[in-house]
């Protein structure tokens, strides 16, 4: 497979020149985003020549809320029941780094115990974030038995949250000031088994999936980025991890009990799609490793709160800050700017998509066959709600 | 590719021979999980209807709607939460703001329909099939959205407390208060409950800003009394705060001295509201206590020329001569008072009613009369030997310390009784170096003082010695010391349900002698200032009355208040009461009034 | 069962589109659907509708997240009869996910024009209803009702797997008792589903009827 | 990083330098020599990852502040760079030739805060919204409730009480303080 960027370096942004579409020498093709090949609710404009790319257009807003005008006609204890619907698969990232934010603003200092169980519910969440999108990887190249297993298997973790937090998909568990309840009777022993079955899921699948001669086939070699790309295109998480360079907020810069964890940053060798795939597969082995050591050693009991003024009138000074944690797909931040005031002056959220759907997409689509993209769009794992928040 | 590449994939067969976990039935098997999220349960015995959870709805989801049978329940709204599933996301955040803990979640999650306008209910009233689900979200254990603890009052410890008449509670400094200020809810409960319906989460709200000139322009609307009320008041408020149902009440009284406590007194002429352009009318006054110096500030508000007549020296009433100055010192008192009087409310002091001043001229010569003499006659103990020289009043001991006399209470007393009156004198006469021996004749739990003052009275030395009752009073020639003889008492369950009733022992009987005993049990009023005819046609009944709706009487002109004519007989009662009636001397003075009373009753 | 309020001399303006596109897009208006005259026939005929019921695989909202494990061998809606189907064309069931952006709602209506008859619509969560979570944005419509007919509500945010399948049954047995007219409804008032679709899609550049 | 600060007040003239949190440093800069001093990072002192860009609109003084947060790797620190601009004279210049994904930004910050960035691809084409007839909705003065409320409708049925109305009309109603 041929790589036809029709860019020089990697520095180079410039847009594709229009192509003569009156010529009828090319086709216009809609990908999303009523099409099953595509990440979430978007989609892209595809300019073909035969079957190859030419020129690729992300389109986005269809999940658009305007979260970040919500925000700021809501308190701050109203709004950590709102961020959780900023990335769908994703809830929890945005519950911590929101309460984060608040918290580092409002100057609340967080217990111990609080701390674990955030971290615990975290590598939760990347677990069962990362297996629905082995799955989704898998089904992207027609394979459809692994998606089964791991949606099917990620349904045992979200029993997991249910347990923990009272729900499913929107956990609202980590509040600004700590976490709602600790861990349930039992939980740690179910939580054990379940790591245990997840453990020998991802065997079976390394097997069938990374071994399958069809999809080796397909996805090495399909949109590499190269290491000459990362800054300039802000590429962040596995996939910048993915071609061998090591950068991992959880060890540059600890958050939570991250320092307290054992656990080494993964890295690959050329962030291709399968490369990409296997280093998310590792990572998925990782997360279970430090779901293990979030039961050794998480409190068993202590607050979980830290005093709170009464939310219903919570002023919080004037104050600016970003914080961010690595979410499945890289940094994962929070801009709040607050004026004194018992409402947000400004949330910015910043999630990895944006630029992996849209710049780098685009830039990678360029030159692969039609076939292909949705393998591509999935490798770069991107969330569209999180692009238009 | 290799030959393990080809042949992997066919591993996939091995799960078919796993045991399947497909849910057969997936409503019926998989019920939510203990602490679900699901659907709203609320004990709507519990709950007080105080809206945070409507508040805290970031989807305007809730709706407070009334409720019939909750109508009218006291420190409740009559209100209950109506949820709106087209709107709620289950995070919950009402089960935990709810300050009954009344509100919860089910594990229920199903709720199907093809109408959409049908996702409503009232939780706990409309009949839902999970409203006695034992599973589902409660709010856990520790976890708090409101601090449940008030801010501790700093307070002179008792050894320094008895060293003089300096006030005991200190106040709170801005940070404490407003720290306190922020536990409000301001569902307004309070304010229901308050006999003078005070805006009181309005004026925490003014703590919260810091403006405390407008704190104190609101309790200005409905109490002229705020210093002295920010210290003494029996605080209905409180018992009510729904905050208080699981913590601590927010501390609303002190949060109202707090406001006065800053601002100073010369600045309330130019803060608080000036009274309108006379009208003409002239109103008089009987008894500058807290009810007849409400009633002449509000009426002096309104234009009228108001004379006050009381009997004392100086005024305040039972504020001044029944509450000591270490609970309310008399430069607070001043503070209030004065501010009435400097708007233009004259008082005559050392005028009494029927001695100076005949009542029958008074009726004559003003528009409006206001009667507010309160209760100043100690009641009896109706046992022998009672007369005693050595036994006082507990009202006098207050008076006279309250008038810098030496009471004469000698250095072993007793004080018979478990009203405020009871513990202040036995404070008092802690404060004057006596050792003090509280008889009560119910247990201490019944003691109808308040708890913070029995509290108080323990911790500065009293011995309190409960299910006491006064059998008589013997050594009646004694002129220095007086020997009483008391029984212990049983409780005996009233079997109506009503408050248990003492028992005396008859084989249980002490004796001891005092210096001196302290009788306040209970006082009474004084009409000598109404001839017999008028107080029959006032229709007094023991020596009290009952006003009619603008605390107006079957006499024309007349109006009452105060302890005399209200059950409560506390401070804020006579304040409201003076309000009141200054609200219905206004209409009065508009000829209608009777005319439209009349209509209205018919 | 339903009333006829077909008018075929009465077609659709298309005033969307330009002068050339007029010529590519269809200007008749929808059509009813009639009921087969005989009952029996007609009974059967929804048996095998409600137990064939396809899903078009589009995920307008949050509540696509649980439509996948609706799939898999936990909840296998697959003996339902259920079955994700990727175009319009083979799909008799709409699930509209939860919230639809005023930008997804354009795409909906055009999907769900292109299903063929008889079609179902399923709301998910509490946005379609009353707004939910956003019924202050500016991006998101409140009652889903105003622009297409909706058969069945399922509350919940999101709703789970298991209510999901409580609904499926239960559309099942509606569509048994042939009461889902849902459709129909949206043809009997085309004209008022249509003003209040475009009062809210300000850029209308697409037919006013999908075929 | 004192040094650098110190540099960049000397050549850039930048003010208000506040050291946020452990690894954030904001400061303001002149829009003129924005480019130039972000350009400057970037290039010679390693703050070469754009973390993002957004805009805070301070209606009150008639401003807009454009937030650049900028990411140094080996040092571990962030900086945010505000730029202040005239709400009357909303314009900036475009920085999509410093990183890949800036065009995306602006054109996000041109449709939801109506700012132009002349020179930057795409940037007058729809991003999130679509056929959108108002003010752009993220400045202060967009009422979203309203705005919802006309457009789109609530649901009739809805009624509520305020406790404290309900007490007063149902318990007290001649008494209390007086409404004013």
């Amino acid at each position: 497979m041929t790589q036809l960027t029709g860019h020089s370096s990697a520095l180079d942004f410039a847009q594709p020149e229009p192509v003569d579409m009156a010529s009828g020498k090319y086709v216009k093709l809609w990908q999303g985003p009523q099409h099953p090949g595509i990440t979430g609710n978007m989609s892209l404009e595809l300019t073909l020549d035969g079957d190859t790319i030419i020129d690729c257009k992300t389109h986005v807003g269809y999940l658009h809320r305007g979260f970040e005008k919500l925000m700021e006609r809501r308190s701050f204890i109203q709004n950590f029941t709102v961020v959780c619907r900023i990335a769908v698969p994703e809830p929890t990232f945005n519950e911590y780094l929101y309460s984060h934010a608040v918290e580092q603003l409002s100057g609340i200092k967080i217990p111990e115990r609080a701390i674990w169980l955030r971290t615990m519910n975290l590598e939760l969440m990347r677990l069962a974030s990362f297996l629905m999108w082995i799955g989704g990887m898998s089904g992207a190249f027609g394979q459809y038995t692994v998606p089964n297993w791991t949606t099917a298997y990620r349904d045992f973790v979200l029993d997991l949250f249910e347990e923990m937090t009272g729900a499913r998909i929107y956990h609202m568990y980590i509040v600004p000031g700590g976490v709602r309840a600790g861990l349930p009777d039992g939980f740690e022993k179910r939580a054990r088994d379940i790591m245990d079955g997840a453990e020998k899921l991802l065997d079976q699948v390394e097997r069938v999936m990374f071994n399958n001669a069809v999809f080796k086939a397909r996805s090495k070699g399909l949109g590499i980025i190269t290491p000459d790309m990362i800054d300039p295109y802000g590429i962040v998480g596995p996939n910048a991890r993915a071609c061998g360079v090591e950068r991992d907020i959880r060890k540059d810069e600890p958050y939570l009990a991250y320092d307290q964890l054992n656990f080494e940053t993964i890295t690959g060798k050329d962030s291709d799609a399968y490369e990409r795939a296997y280093l998310r597969l590792q990572e998925t082995r990782q997360c279970i490793s430090l779901i293990r050591q979030c039961l050794d050693k998480a409190p068993k009991d202590g607050p979980f709160q830290a005093d709170m003024p009464n939310v219903l009138h919570w002023k919080i000074p004037a104050g600016e800050t970003y914080v961010k944690a690595e979410c499945t797909r890289g940094e994962y931040g929070y801009y709040m700017v607050t004026d004194g005031s018992e409402f947000v002056r400004r949330v910015h959220v910043r999630g990895p998509s944006y630029t992996h759907a849209i710049a780098v997409m685009e830039r990678l689509a360029v030159g692969n066959n039609i076939a292909d993209i949705a393998g591509l769009m999935v490798s770069l794992h991107t969330y569209p709600p999180e692009i238009e928040r | 590719m290799s030959l393990k590449d080809l042949l992997s994939p066919f591993f996939v067969w091995q799960r078919a021979f796993e045991k399947p976990y497909t849910t057969l039935r997936p409503t019926l098997d998989r019920p939510g999980a203990p602490a679900y999220r699901g659907f709203h349960i609320n004990i709507t015995e519990t709950c007080v209807g105080c809206g945070s959870c409507q508040t805290i709805c970031q989807n305007n989801a809730i709706d407070m709607v009334a409720v019939e049978a909750y109508a009218g329940r006291a420190g409740d709204s009559g209100l209950r939460p109506r949820f709106d599933y087209g709107r709620c996301c289950w995070c919950g955040l009402c089960v935990d703001i709810c300050t009954a803990a009344s509100l919860r979640m089910s594990n229920e999650y199903a709720w199907i329909s093809d109408d959409p306008d049908s996702f409503h209910f009232t939780a706990g009233v409309d009949d839902k099939p999970w409203q006695d689900n034992e599973l589902g979200y409660r709010r856990a254990e520790g976890y708090h959205l409101n601090p449940p603890k008030r801010i501790e009052m700093p307070m002179l410890s008792a050894q320094e407390s008895l060293k003089s008449f300096a006030e005991v509670t200190l106040g709170y400094n801005e940070e404490q208060a407003k720290k306190e200020a922020d536990r409000c809810v301001e569902c307004g409960i309070c304010v229901a409950t308050c006999p003078a319906h005070m805006d009181v989460p309005d004026y925490i709200h003014s703590i919260r800003d810091g403006d405390y000139e407008k704190g104190l322009q609101l309790m200005y609307r409905t109490n002229p009394f705020p210093a002295t009320c920010g210290r003494i008041c029996t605080r209905r408020c409180e018992s009510v705060c729904p905050v208080g149902i699981l913590g601590e009440p927010v501390a609303i009284r002190w949060l109202k001295r707090f406001i006065v406590d800053q601002v100073d007194k010369k600045d309330y002429q130019r803060i608080l509201e000036k009274p309108i352009a006379s009208t003409g009318f002239k109103v008089a006054i009987i008894g500058a206590g807290p009810g007849g110096l409400s009633a002449a500030y509000y009426l002096r508000q309104q234009g009228h020329a108001v004379t006050v007549y009381e009997a004392q020296a100086t005024g305040g009433g039972m504020l001044r001569y029944g509450v000591p100055s270490y609970r309310l010192p008399d430069a607070e008192l001043d503070k209030d008072i004065d501010h009435i009087t400097s708007i233009g409310v004259e008082i005559k002091y050392n005028s009494r009613i029927g001695k100076d001043v005949m009542f029958e001229s008074l009726l004559e010569n003003y528009d409006a009369v206001f009667m507010s003499t309160g209760l100043s006659v100690p009641s009896s103990m109706r046992i022998n030997g009672e007369n005693h020289a050595r036994v006082l009043s507990g009202l006098q001991i207050l008076a006279d310390v309250a008038s810098d006399r030496d009471p004469g209470i000698g250095k072993k007393v007793a004080v018979i009784g478990g009203g405020n009156v009871a513990m202040d004198a036995a404070r008092v006469s802690r404060r004057l170096g006596a050792e003090v021996t509280i008889l009560y004749r119910r247990r201490i739990s019944d003691m109808p003082a308040d708890e913070e003052e029995i509290h108080e009275c323990q911790q500065e030395g009293c011995t309190i010695v409960p299910q006491a009752i006064p059998v008589e009073i013997i050594d009646a020639d004694n002129k220095q010391k007086v020997c009483i003889k008391w029984g212990e008492a049983k409780m005996v369950d009233d079997p109506k349900g009503g408050r248990a009733r003492p028992v005396l022992q008859e084989d249980k009987m002490h004796t001891e002698t005092y210096d001196c005993i302290i009788s306040a049990i209970g006082q009474s009023s004084n009409l000598d200032y109404l001839s017999k005819e008028l107080q029959e046609q006032l229709a007094f009944e023991w020596g009290k009355l009952t006003p009619a709706e603008y605390q107006h009487t079957s006499m024309k002109k007349v109006f009452v208040g105060g302890d005399f004519a209200n059950r409560t007989a506390d401070a804020i009662s006579a304040i409201e009461d003076g309000h009141h009636a200054a609200r219905g001397i206004n209409r009065f003075l508009n000829p209608d009034f009777y005319t439209a009373l009349e209509k209205q009753e018919n | 069962m339903f009333k006829k309020t077909l008018n075929t001399e009465d077609t659709l303006k298309n005033s969307g589109l330009t002068d050339e596109e007029q010529q590519l897009f269809s200007n008749a208006r929808p059509q009813a659907y009639e009921p087969y005259p005989i009952k029996a026939v007609e009974d059967f005929a929804n048996w095998a509708r409600a137990n064939s019921l396809w899903i078009l695989a589009f995920g307008t909202g949050c509540g696509a997240i649980e439509l996948r494990p609706l799939m898999t061998a936990r909840f296998d809606a697959n003996r339902f009869g259920v079955a994700g189907r990727p175009t319009p064309r083979q799909s008799s069931v709409f699930v509209i996910g939860g919230y639809a952006s005023v930008k997804t709602l354009k795409r909906i209506i055009r999907s769900y024009e292109q299903m063929q008859g008889p079609k179902f619509v399923i709301a998910l969560g509490i946005c379609p209803v009353n707004g939910g979570m956003y019924f202050d944005s500016y991006n998101t419509v409140n009652q889903f009702d105003q622009y297409l007919p909706v058969d069945l509500y399922i509350t919940g945010c999101m709703p789970r797997p298991e209510v999901l399948v409580a609904g499926i049954m239960e559309l099942q047995k509606k569509i048994k008792a042939g009461e889902c007219n849902g459709a129909n409804l949206y043809v009997e008032n085309f004209d008022w589903y249509k003003s209040n679709q475009k009062k809210v899609i300000k850029n209308w550049d697409m037919p006013d009827y999908n075929w | 990083m004192k040094d650098m600060l110190q540099r960049l007040q000397r050549d850039f003239n930048i003010s208000d330098i506040t050291e946020r949190q452990l690894r954030l440093t904001t400061f303001h800069v002149k829009k003129q020599s924005a480019e130039t001093l972000l350009r400057e990072l970037r290039d010679r002192e390693g703050y070469t990852h754009l973390n993002f860009m957004t805009c805070i609109d301070y209606i009150e003084d008639d401003i807009f502040t454009l937030v650049y947060m900028l990411h140094n790797y080996d040092k571990k620190n962030t900086l945010g760079i505000h730029v202040n601009i005239s709400r009357d004279d909303e314009a900036m210049i475009s920085i999509h030739t410093l990183w890949a994904q800036a065009w995306t930004y602006q054109r996000e910050l041109r449709e939801m805060y109506g700012i132009r960035f002349p020179g930057s691809p795409r940037v007058d084409e729809d991003f999130c919204l679509e056929g959108w007839d108002q003010i752009p909705p993220m400045r202060r003065e967009f009422d979203t409730k309203k705005f919802s409320e006309e457009r789109f409708g609530h649901r009739a049925g809805r009624q509520s009480e305020q406790p404290r109305k309900h007490m007063k009309v149902e318990l007290y109603p001649n008494r209390g303080g007086d409404e004013k």
